[in-house]
């Protein structure tokens, strides 16, 4: 394997790089987000930047947009070096960022987004004609339709992703950053995205294009460097590389660990979804229309890209969200209107896809956390009272058995690594020994002795005759841990298949092409 | 790198830190004092003297404390559910009528340890009444708690007095308030317990709610650390999105834990309705629910703590009306000005000295 | 003999060109002719009052006089507290032997006014604007309507309270308002008996060009020319007597009811008012004074049964 | 006394008592709008009436109190901001803790000087705002209708109750056609926006702060040395919450802040006058109700009843760029 660590590649070596990045180094008070970055992105070119979640990749990128200070290091755009300070100097320097997270007002309209900070002038009242006038057309321009007065609101994600493009360009960005762009956008919409950034290449602009989808990389860039845990692992020409090359690099091992599991023993039917749809608060159909069952003894895998309803499916069983329409029969019990509290009576763990957020009150200390939603149990206290003694036992046994460090059953949550964190909840939720269990992202930024040992639990889990539902996005866990597989994309289940699927097939299912 | 995340040991958070930001407050104090010419050491001095430094004294400022308790129980309380009860003040207003009816109805026939639970009842149930709209609204329409409850302040402001002038008067009496309690109606005053530390209470009305008091705080205590409930307010609290994963019911206990809450603010009415005045008046709780959030801000919303604070801003409000009198270019109103300067320092800027804070200790901890 | 006299103040603060300022000007007259020092206090909140009559009664003060009827409870308590301390208590009566009450017949001060009010009137509508709405203050209110019939049989008088808290005693923005709508009625000369909120009632009526009449002190020097007269009550001098009586050994418990007749009540004339006050209204006011004094003129006292002969 | 002639008297006592409302509410709406709650409009309005009363009875200059008062104000908003911006501290602790410091301050300062008991002196003449006769008031007073509203509800008032009205244009304008409020509104609703934008959010919330503390000094300054002649202890009494509830009642609109000032001074004039008075069939109304009704009307508002009022979205939350 060649290392190019550090190592500094471009296309053309004559050629100045658009930018550099020069031992680039970050920490979040623990937390050291970027270690040491090196990078070179050439001129007119698209770079792409993937790892997994929390390598560090959003925060290099807001880095290089001045929203956040670097610890150390340098940044050189164009050969030269400048001290980005904030993103009015990033801006300055021709670089325009897309965020992850849209940075849009709201209750403002497109246009009023679009010229914020470039207003022209300290009244609204002529500028914002030239202004509208120009944003025209730049939508002309590279095929980024939408309405100067529609309010952001109001937009489909896709049109506020395409704001946010204008913007940057009205800004005149020549460096355009995209962190994770399709992730919220459908299938149809990312490719509409795809022909917009070869447009912009084509006009010699440079794009940094972050992702965890390789599919993307391979099909859009030139150039990719892989992040994980916070360092700059390796940079290669698109050409010149694999999705397997990649995805080993991006995780650091071998991905296609594969489980040692038997066969699946199906017995009854203990959890059963008819005709559900779910709406988000926008009113934004994100499940629709789903059925399926999950019987003893198997684990149903439910691949996607994230964003095509798997959260909200995962929720509306869970009883955090309230379905629009259909049902949910939890061993022949219909549980719709029942809260996720009784929903656990009747025999059902989640975990949940975000630990900090959901399955964790990270100010709280550990023990406290090994009773979160199972809290009412008698075994936890009789009448109002908590018996806290019977309860630090009992965290303290799922500390050793799961291995949980440092064994601490005192300590704050927040002072737990995130893979013992993860392990916290996978504790509470399969010693409780549920009767159905919904599993959402289980290794989401775990290290591979945890995903191991977490994997093994839910497989142990099944053969104890339990039903498991399992939300990923990662195509290899779905594969190598499920029986079956449902894809969904779209907020409808569009096929269903065995556990030996080839990768590929998933994948085209998953992006909505064949069924 | 940012110093928000490092972590600090406990006796740096819960004891350093509030001790720093409350030492500045004084300081601040002081400058106002120097400012206006007088000496900031013998203000303080007379402080010190006029709240501890007799059996009366002190008495007066645990009188006050005791008031203090109650109001920062209810702030506390309601913080720990996420809740921002700014209405406590209104809280105790309201309860004080609970407390007075039950003493207008039994304290001709009863002793007052008959009348005492029906008065404990009554401001709780008058007080976690004046709470209940403002916590419905919350937990139901989602409008913030902090406007509701301070339009909930006028309001019951505004009842409070019509009901004192237009209906609880006496007839031919000057000011607004109701008729004396007899004794039934009142709670005795606490001369044997200042006489077991040798101290005479004389005059100061320290009476049997400063006990109440300290039960209530040890069942808060007992709330919000031992029981199921209590566990669901600190989810809710800290981390909403964990309680809808857990199952707590939010609408529940966003409402119970306000009617909790407006229960311990009505209950302030027991020391100064029953306990002080024997009769209720117009504006009795003259700000006790403000102090409530000092208190509770001082004392980071644990019993313990907001005993300590309460005591602390007995000893301002009672050595504070001495000072005054020794000092008359001083005026009580001087508290006033400590007590908002302790809100700020110890609640707004309470981070301001943090990463101050972690430089040194992490010098030191280096070192 | 040897003395320690202090004096407690209403709410209202020493200074409140009124009730509490005439109580000061008392202890100051006392203490310039003797040369004894004395000490006083100015409470902020009803709370403090109990607690500084008690300080003072504690450290030996003697004799120890709260100006105000908001202390009748603390003075109920504290003089029972110390029986070998004198005290005195003005605007309300506390029955214990240690303390003398003094009140005042404010309705024939306020007849008075009344009557000047009446006289000065072209509008022939007069106001009156009441602090706290206490029987005391009604007590004021009834007078004066007494004294406007008695010069204007026809007469209109409007009625305003500022409020029903201690808070109205020190609100002349509100004061202000109430005597803005007075006069949008019609009223030319208004009548003050709010405290410290009867600064707004003068400073409304002067801004407004109409008259204003004041009360407890003479204040008829706050907007020269634009105050007709002051129901003056004479607050000093039952601080003064207090003193003066202590000092020479003569002090008696007690109530003491000062009306026209012992001079506690009376209105005001100096160069401020004089060119407004024309020799009949003079001449009127004066023959009502000794007609009171002599019995023949009897003013109602709201107090005495609560309620005002229409 | 006619009907309308009553009206009349309502009127212009509602619009004299509205002034310091639509000041204050004013303030709000720049604070708020730029997502920085501030409850501490009512110690700002009571520093600031007692600094311009303090600085109109020492220099006799009613103008020089007005520039006391605004500075003092913006000084209270300096604070503020120092906590709630830079120091990302609660705001409405922030905001609670300085309205006990205006209202201990003030009397301390007060009594230390003027020995009055927190009260400063009257206020001379000259020292004052008085009231300005419009041109024609008088020579219209008698044409029927329309003459005694002008002459008795639209002219008569000092120059700060036009400045009042005024303001409400004003406040539209900048907040809705010039780029400083695009990019105040901006910064309440998403400072993240903003900040990518490459604006400096803590200079815009500082500024929308500011902004604030000036013109809570015109609403002290009114109160203390315009509509009385001194600085009264506590003179504010819940204007500053009143005009927090107008703010709120008119959902952070400057149009309909005027309205809602408008009807709470209303409210207000109508209880002054009601009072003692009793309404055919329903007997006397206790003024208290007229006293209680903003606050009721605006709970009615926030419980969705009339309309949804939606806060400023980044509203009372410190902008943490690093968490
Ligand atoms: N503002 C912040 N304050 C503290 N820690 C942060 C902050 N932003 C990111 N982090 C931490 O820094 C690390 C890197 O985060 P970053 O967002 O850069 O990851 P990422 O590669 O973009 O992940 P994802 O794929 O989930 O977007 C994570 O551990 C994250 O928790
Ligand atoms: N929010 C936080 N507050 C305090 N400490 C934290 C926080 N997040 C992380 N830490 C500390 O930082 C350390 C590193 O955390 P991080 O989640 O990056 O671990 P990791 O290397 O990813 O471990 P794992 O492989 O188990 O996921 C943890 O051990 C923890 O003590
Ligand atoms: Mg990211
Ligand atoms: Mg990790």
């Amino acid at each position: 394997m060649r290392d190019l660590k550090g190592g500094r590649l471009s296309l053309d070596p004559s050629a100045v790089p658009a930018i550099e990045l020069v031992g680039i180094d970050k920490s979040f008070g623990p937390v050291h987000a970027n270690k040491n970055i090196n990078l070179n992105i050439a001129k007119g070119t698209i770079h792409g930047i993937i790892g997994e979640n929390g390598a560090g990749k959003s925060t290099l990128m807001s880095i290089l947009y001045g929203f956040y200070q670097a610890d150390q290091g340098e940044i050189r755009i164009s050969g030269k070096p400048i001290l980005i300070r904030d993103s009015q100097a990033a801006i300055a320097a021709g670089i325009g960022m897309v965020h992850q997270h849209f940075m849009l007002v709201e209750n403002f309209t497109v246009l009023e987004n679009v010229m914020l900070g470039v207003e022209g002038g300290q009244f609204l009242g002529r500028s914002a004609d030239k202004a509208r006038a120009e944003l025209e057309r730049l939508e002309k321009e590279y095929g980024l339709e939408v309405d100067p007065d529609g309010i952001i609101e109001e937009l489909p994600v896709g049109a506020q992703q395409r704001v946010e493009i204008l913007k940057a360009l009205y800004r005149g960005a020549d460096i355009l950053i995209l962190d994770e762009p399709t992730g919220v956008l459908t299938p149809a919409e990312a490719d509409h995205l795809f022909n917009v950034l070869r447009v912009l290449r084509e006009q010699g602009k440079t794009i940094i294009l972050i992702t965890h989808k390789l599919r993307e990389i391979m099909a859009i860039t030139d150039s990719v460097s892989v992040m994980r845990r916070g360092e700059m692992v390796a940079t290669r020409k698109t050409a010149e590389t694999t999705v397997e090359e990649l995805a080993e690099l991006m995780v650091g091992r071998h991905v296609l660990l594969h489980v040692e599991k038997g066969e699946a023993r199906p017995g009854p039917v203990l959890l059963s979804v008819r005709n559900l749809t779910v709406k988000d608060a926008r009113g934004v159909t994100m499940v629709d229309n789903v059925s399926f069952d999950v019987r003893a003894g198997e684990i149903v895998g439910i691949a996607g890209v994230a964003g095509n309803g798997q959260s909200e499916l995962l929720e509306a069983i869970a009883g955090i969200r309230k379905p629009f329409s259909g049902e949910i029969i939890m061993d022949g019990q219909p549980v719709a209107g029942l809260d996720a509290a009784r929903r656990r009576d009747l025999g059902l763990a989640h975990i949940p896809e975000d630990r900090h957020h959901m399955g964790l009150v990270l100010k709280f200390e550990e023990y406290e956390n090994s009773i979160l939603g199972y809290h009412r149990d008698p075994k936890y206290g009789r009448g109002a009272f908590l018996d806290l003694n019977a309860i630090r036992k009992d965290a303290e046994d799922k500390i050793a058995k799961y291995d949980i460090r440092p064994p601490n059953a005192r300590l704050r949550t927040a002072n737990f690594s995130g893979g013992n964190q993860q392990k916290i909840v996978v504790a509470r939720e399969i010693e409780r020994d549920p009767k159905l269990l919904i599993v959402g992202q289980p290794t989401r930024g775990v290290d591979v002795g945890a995903i191991e040992f977490i994997h093994r639990r839910i497989i142990e889990t099944r053969d104890a005759g339990k039903a498991v539902l399992l939300v990923s996005v990662e195509l290899d866990e779905i594969r190598s841990l499920s029986d079956r597989i449902l894809v969904m994309f779209a907020g409808r289940i569009v096929g269903e298949k065995t556990g030996e699927t080839e990768e590929q097939t998933l994948g085209l299912m998953m992006a909505g092409i064949a069924a | 790198m940012t110093t928000a995340s490092v972590p600090l040991p406990n006796w740096i958070s819960y004891g350093l830190i509030p001790l720093i930001n409350l030492l500045l407050a004084f300081f601040f104090s002081g400058l106002v004092v120097w400012w206006i010419g007088e000496s900031p050491w013998e203000a303080l001095k007379f402080l010190i003297q006029g709240s501890l430094g007799r059996g009366d004294a002190i008495g007066f400022t645990l009188f006050y404390a005791t008031s203090f308790i109650f109001t920062g129980l209810s702030v506390a309380v309601a913080f720990h559910a996420g809740l921002f009860n700014i209405g406590s003040e209104g809280q105790a207003y309201v309860g004080g009528l609970g407390a007075a009816l039950a003493a207008l109805a039994l304290d001709h026939y009863v002793p007052w340890y008959v009348t005492m639970p029906f008065a404990v009842a009554g401001a709780a149930i008058f007080g976690a009444a004046w709470a209940f709209i403002p916590a419905w609204l919350q937990a139901k329409r989602g409008s913030h708690i902090v406007i509701t409850t301070i339009m909930f302040n006028f309001i019951g402001a505004a009842l409070m007095v019509y009901l004192l002038v237009n209906v609880l008067i006496v007839p031919g009496k000057m000011a607004p308030e109701t008729r004396t309690f007899l004794e039934g109606g009142q709670l005795p005053k606490l001369d044997w317990l200042m006489a077991l530390f040798g101290l005479k209470l004389g005059p100061a009305p320290f009476n049997v709610s400063f006990l109440i008091a300290l039960v209530m705080c040890y069942l808060v205590w007992l709330l919000i650390w031992r029981t199921k409930l209590g566990y669901e307010m600190r989810t809710l609290g800290i981390s909403p999105s964990a309680a809808i994963y857990a199952g707590v019911p939010y609408v529940r206990t966003v409402i119970i834990a306000m009617l909790i809450s407006g229960a311990l603010a009505g209950m302030m009415a027991l020391n100064a309705v029953n306990g002080a005045a024997a009769r209720l008046q117009v504006e009795f709780v003259a700000g006790a629910g403000f102090v409530g959030i000092a208190v509770s801000l001082m004392g980071r919303s644990h019993p313990v703590g907001i005993i300590l604070a309460a005591i602390l801003f007995g000893i301002l409000y009672q050595g504070g009306a001495d000072l005054s009198f020794e000092m008359p270019t001083i005026t009580r109103d001087m508290i006033v000005v400590i007590q908002g300067l302790v809100i700020l320092f110890a609640g707004a800027l309470e981070h301001m000295l943090r990463p101050a804070i972690v430089r040194v200790y992490q010098q030191i901890a280096r070192a | 003999a040897e003395i320690k006299p202090a004096l407690v103040y209403g709410t209202g603060g020493k200074f409140d060109k009124s009730f509490n300022e005439a109580a000061f000007g008392g202890a100051e007259q006392f203490k310039k002719e003797t040369g004894v020092e004395y000490r006083d206090f100015e409470p902020t909140s009803d709370t403090q009052g109990e607690q500084a009559i008690r300080n003072f009664a504690s450290r030996g003060f003697n004799p120890v006089v709260a100006v105000s009827f908001a202390w009748t409870s603390a003075m109920e308590k504290v003089a029972a507290e110390f029986p070998d301390t004198k005290f005195v208590i003005v605007d309300s009566v506390v029955d214990l032997p240690n303390v003398r009450s003094v009140v005042y017949k404010e309705e024939e001060g306020s007849y008075l006014v009344g009557l000047l009010a009446g006289m000065a009137s072209q509008t022939g509508k007069v106001g009156f604007v009441g602090g706290m709405d206490i029987p005391l203050i009604r007590k004021f209110g009834c007078g004066y309507v007494q004294g406007v019939k008695a010069a204007k049989a026809d007469a209109t008088v409007f009625q305003n309270m500022v409020g029903t808290t201690g808070a109205a005693w020190n609100d002349p923005v509100r004061a202000g308002e109430l005597t803005k709508n007075q006069i949008d009625q019609g009223a030319d000369v208004v009548y003050a008996a709010a405290g410290a909120s009867g600064l707004g009632v003068l400073q409304t009526a002067a801004d407004n060009g109409k008259l204003g009449i004041g009360v407890d002190s003479n204040q008829n020097h706050l907007h020269p020319g634009k105050v007709l007269t002051s129901m003056v009550k004479r607050v000093d001098l039952a601080v003064y007597n207090a003193f003066k009586d202590t000092q020479d050994d003569k002090f008696t418990a007690g109530v003491e009811a000062l009306g026209v007749k012992e001079d506690g009540v009376t209105y005001a004339v100096d160069e401020n008012n004089k060119a407004l006050i024309t020799p009949e209204m003079s001449e009127a006011v004066e023959k009502a004074k000794a007609d009171i004094i002599a019995g023949t003129v009897k003013v109602h006292d709201y107090m005495s049964d609560n309620s005002c002969p229409k | 006394m006619e009907f309308f002639d009553i009206l009349v008297s309502i009127l212009g006592s509602a619009l004299r008592l509205s002034i310091p409302l639509l000041f204050t509410a004013l303030a709000g709406l720049f604070s708020e709008r730029a997502g920085v709650f501030d409850i501490g409009l009512e110690g700002k309005m009571l520093a600031a009436a007692f600094a311009s009363a303090c600085a109109a009875y020492v220099t006799g200059s009613a103008w020089l109190g007005l520039l006391a008062g605004i500075g003092v104000s913006i000084v209270f908003s300096l604070v503020h901001g120092f906590a709630s911006i830079t120091n990302r501290g609660n705001q409405i602790v922030s905001g609670v803790a300085l309205n006990f410091v205006a209202m201990g301050l003030t009397v301390v300062l007060g009594q230390a000087w003027f020995g009055q008991g927190g009260r400063t002196p009257q206020v001379p003449g000259d020292g004052r705002f008085s009231p300005i006769i419009l041109p024609g008031a008088d020579a219209v007073r008698d044409v029927p209708i329309i003459g005694p509203l002008y002459a008795n509800v639209i002219s008569g008032h000092n120059i700060l109750a036009y400045m009042a009205f005024l303001a409400v244009p004003i406040a539209w304008w900048v907040l809705f056609r010039t780029r400083f409020g695009l990019r105040l509104r901006a910064v309440g609703e998403n400072p993240g926006a903003v900040d990518t934008a490459g604006i400096s959010v803590t200079w815009m919330r500082y500024r929308a702060v500011i902004v604030a503390g000036f013109l809570c000094g015109f609403s002290g300054t009114y109160l203390a040395i315009a509509q009385s002649a001194a600085f009264i202890n506590n003179m504010s009494a819940g204007k500053g919450y009143i005009a927090l509830a107008a703010l709120i009642f008119a959902k952070w609109k400057p149009v309909p802040v005027m309205f809602a000032c408008l009807l709470f001074g209303f409210l207000d004039a109508v209880a002054n006058f009601m009072q003692g008075k009793s309404v055919p069939g329903i007997g006397e109304v206790p003024v208290q109700i007229f006293q209680a009704l903003p606050y009721i009307l605006t709970i009615v508002l926030l419980a969705g009843f009339i309309g949804v009022a939606h806060a400023p979205k980044a509203g009372g939350v410190p902008y943490v760029k690093e968490r």
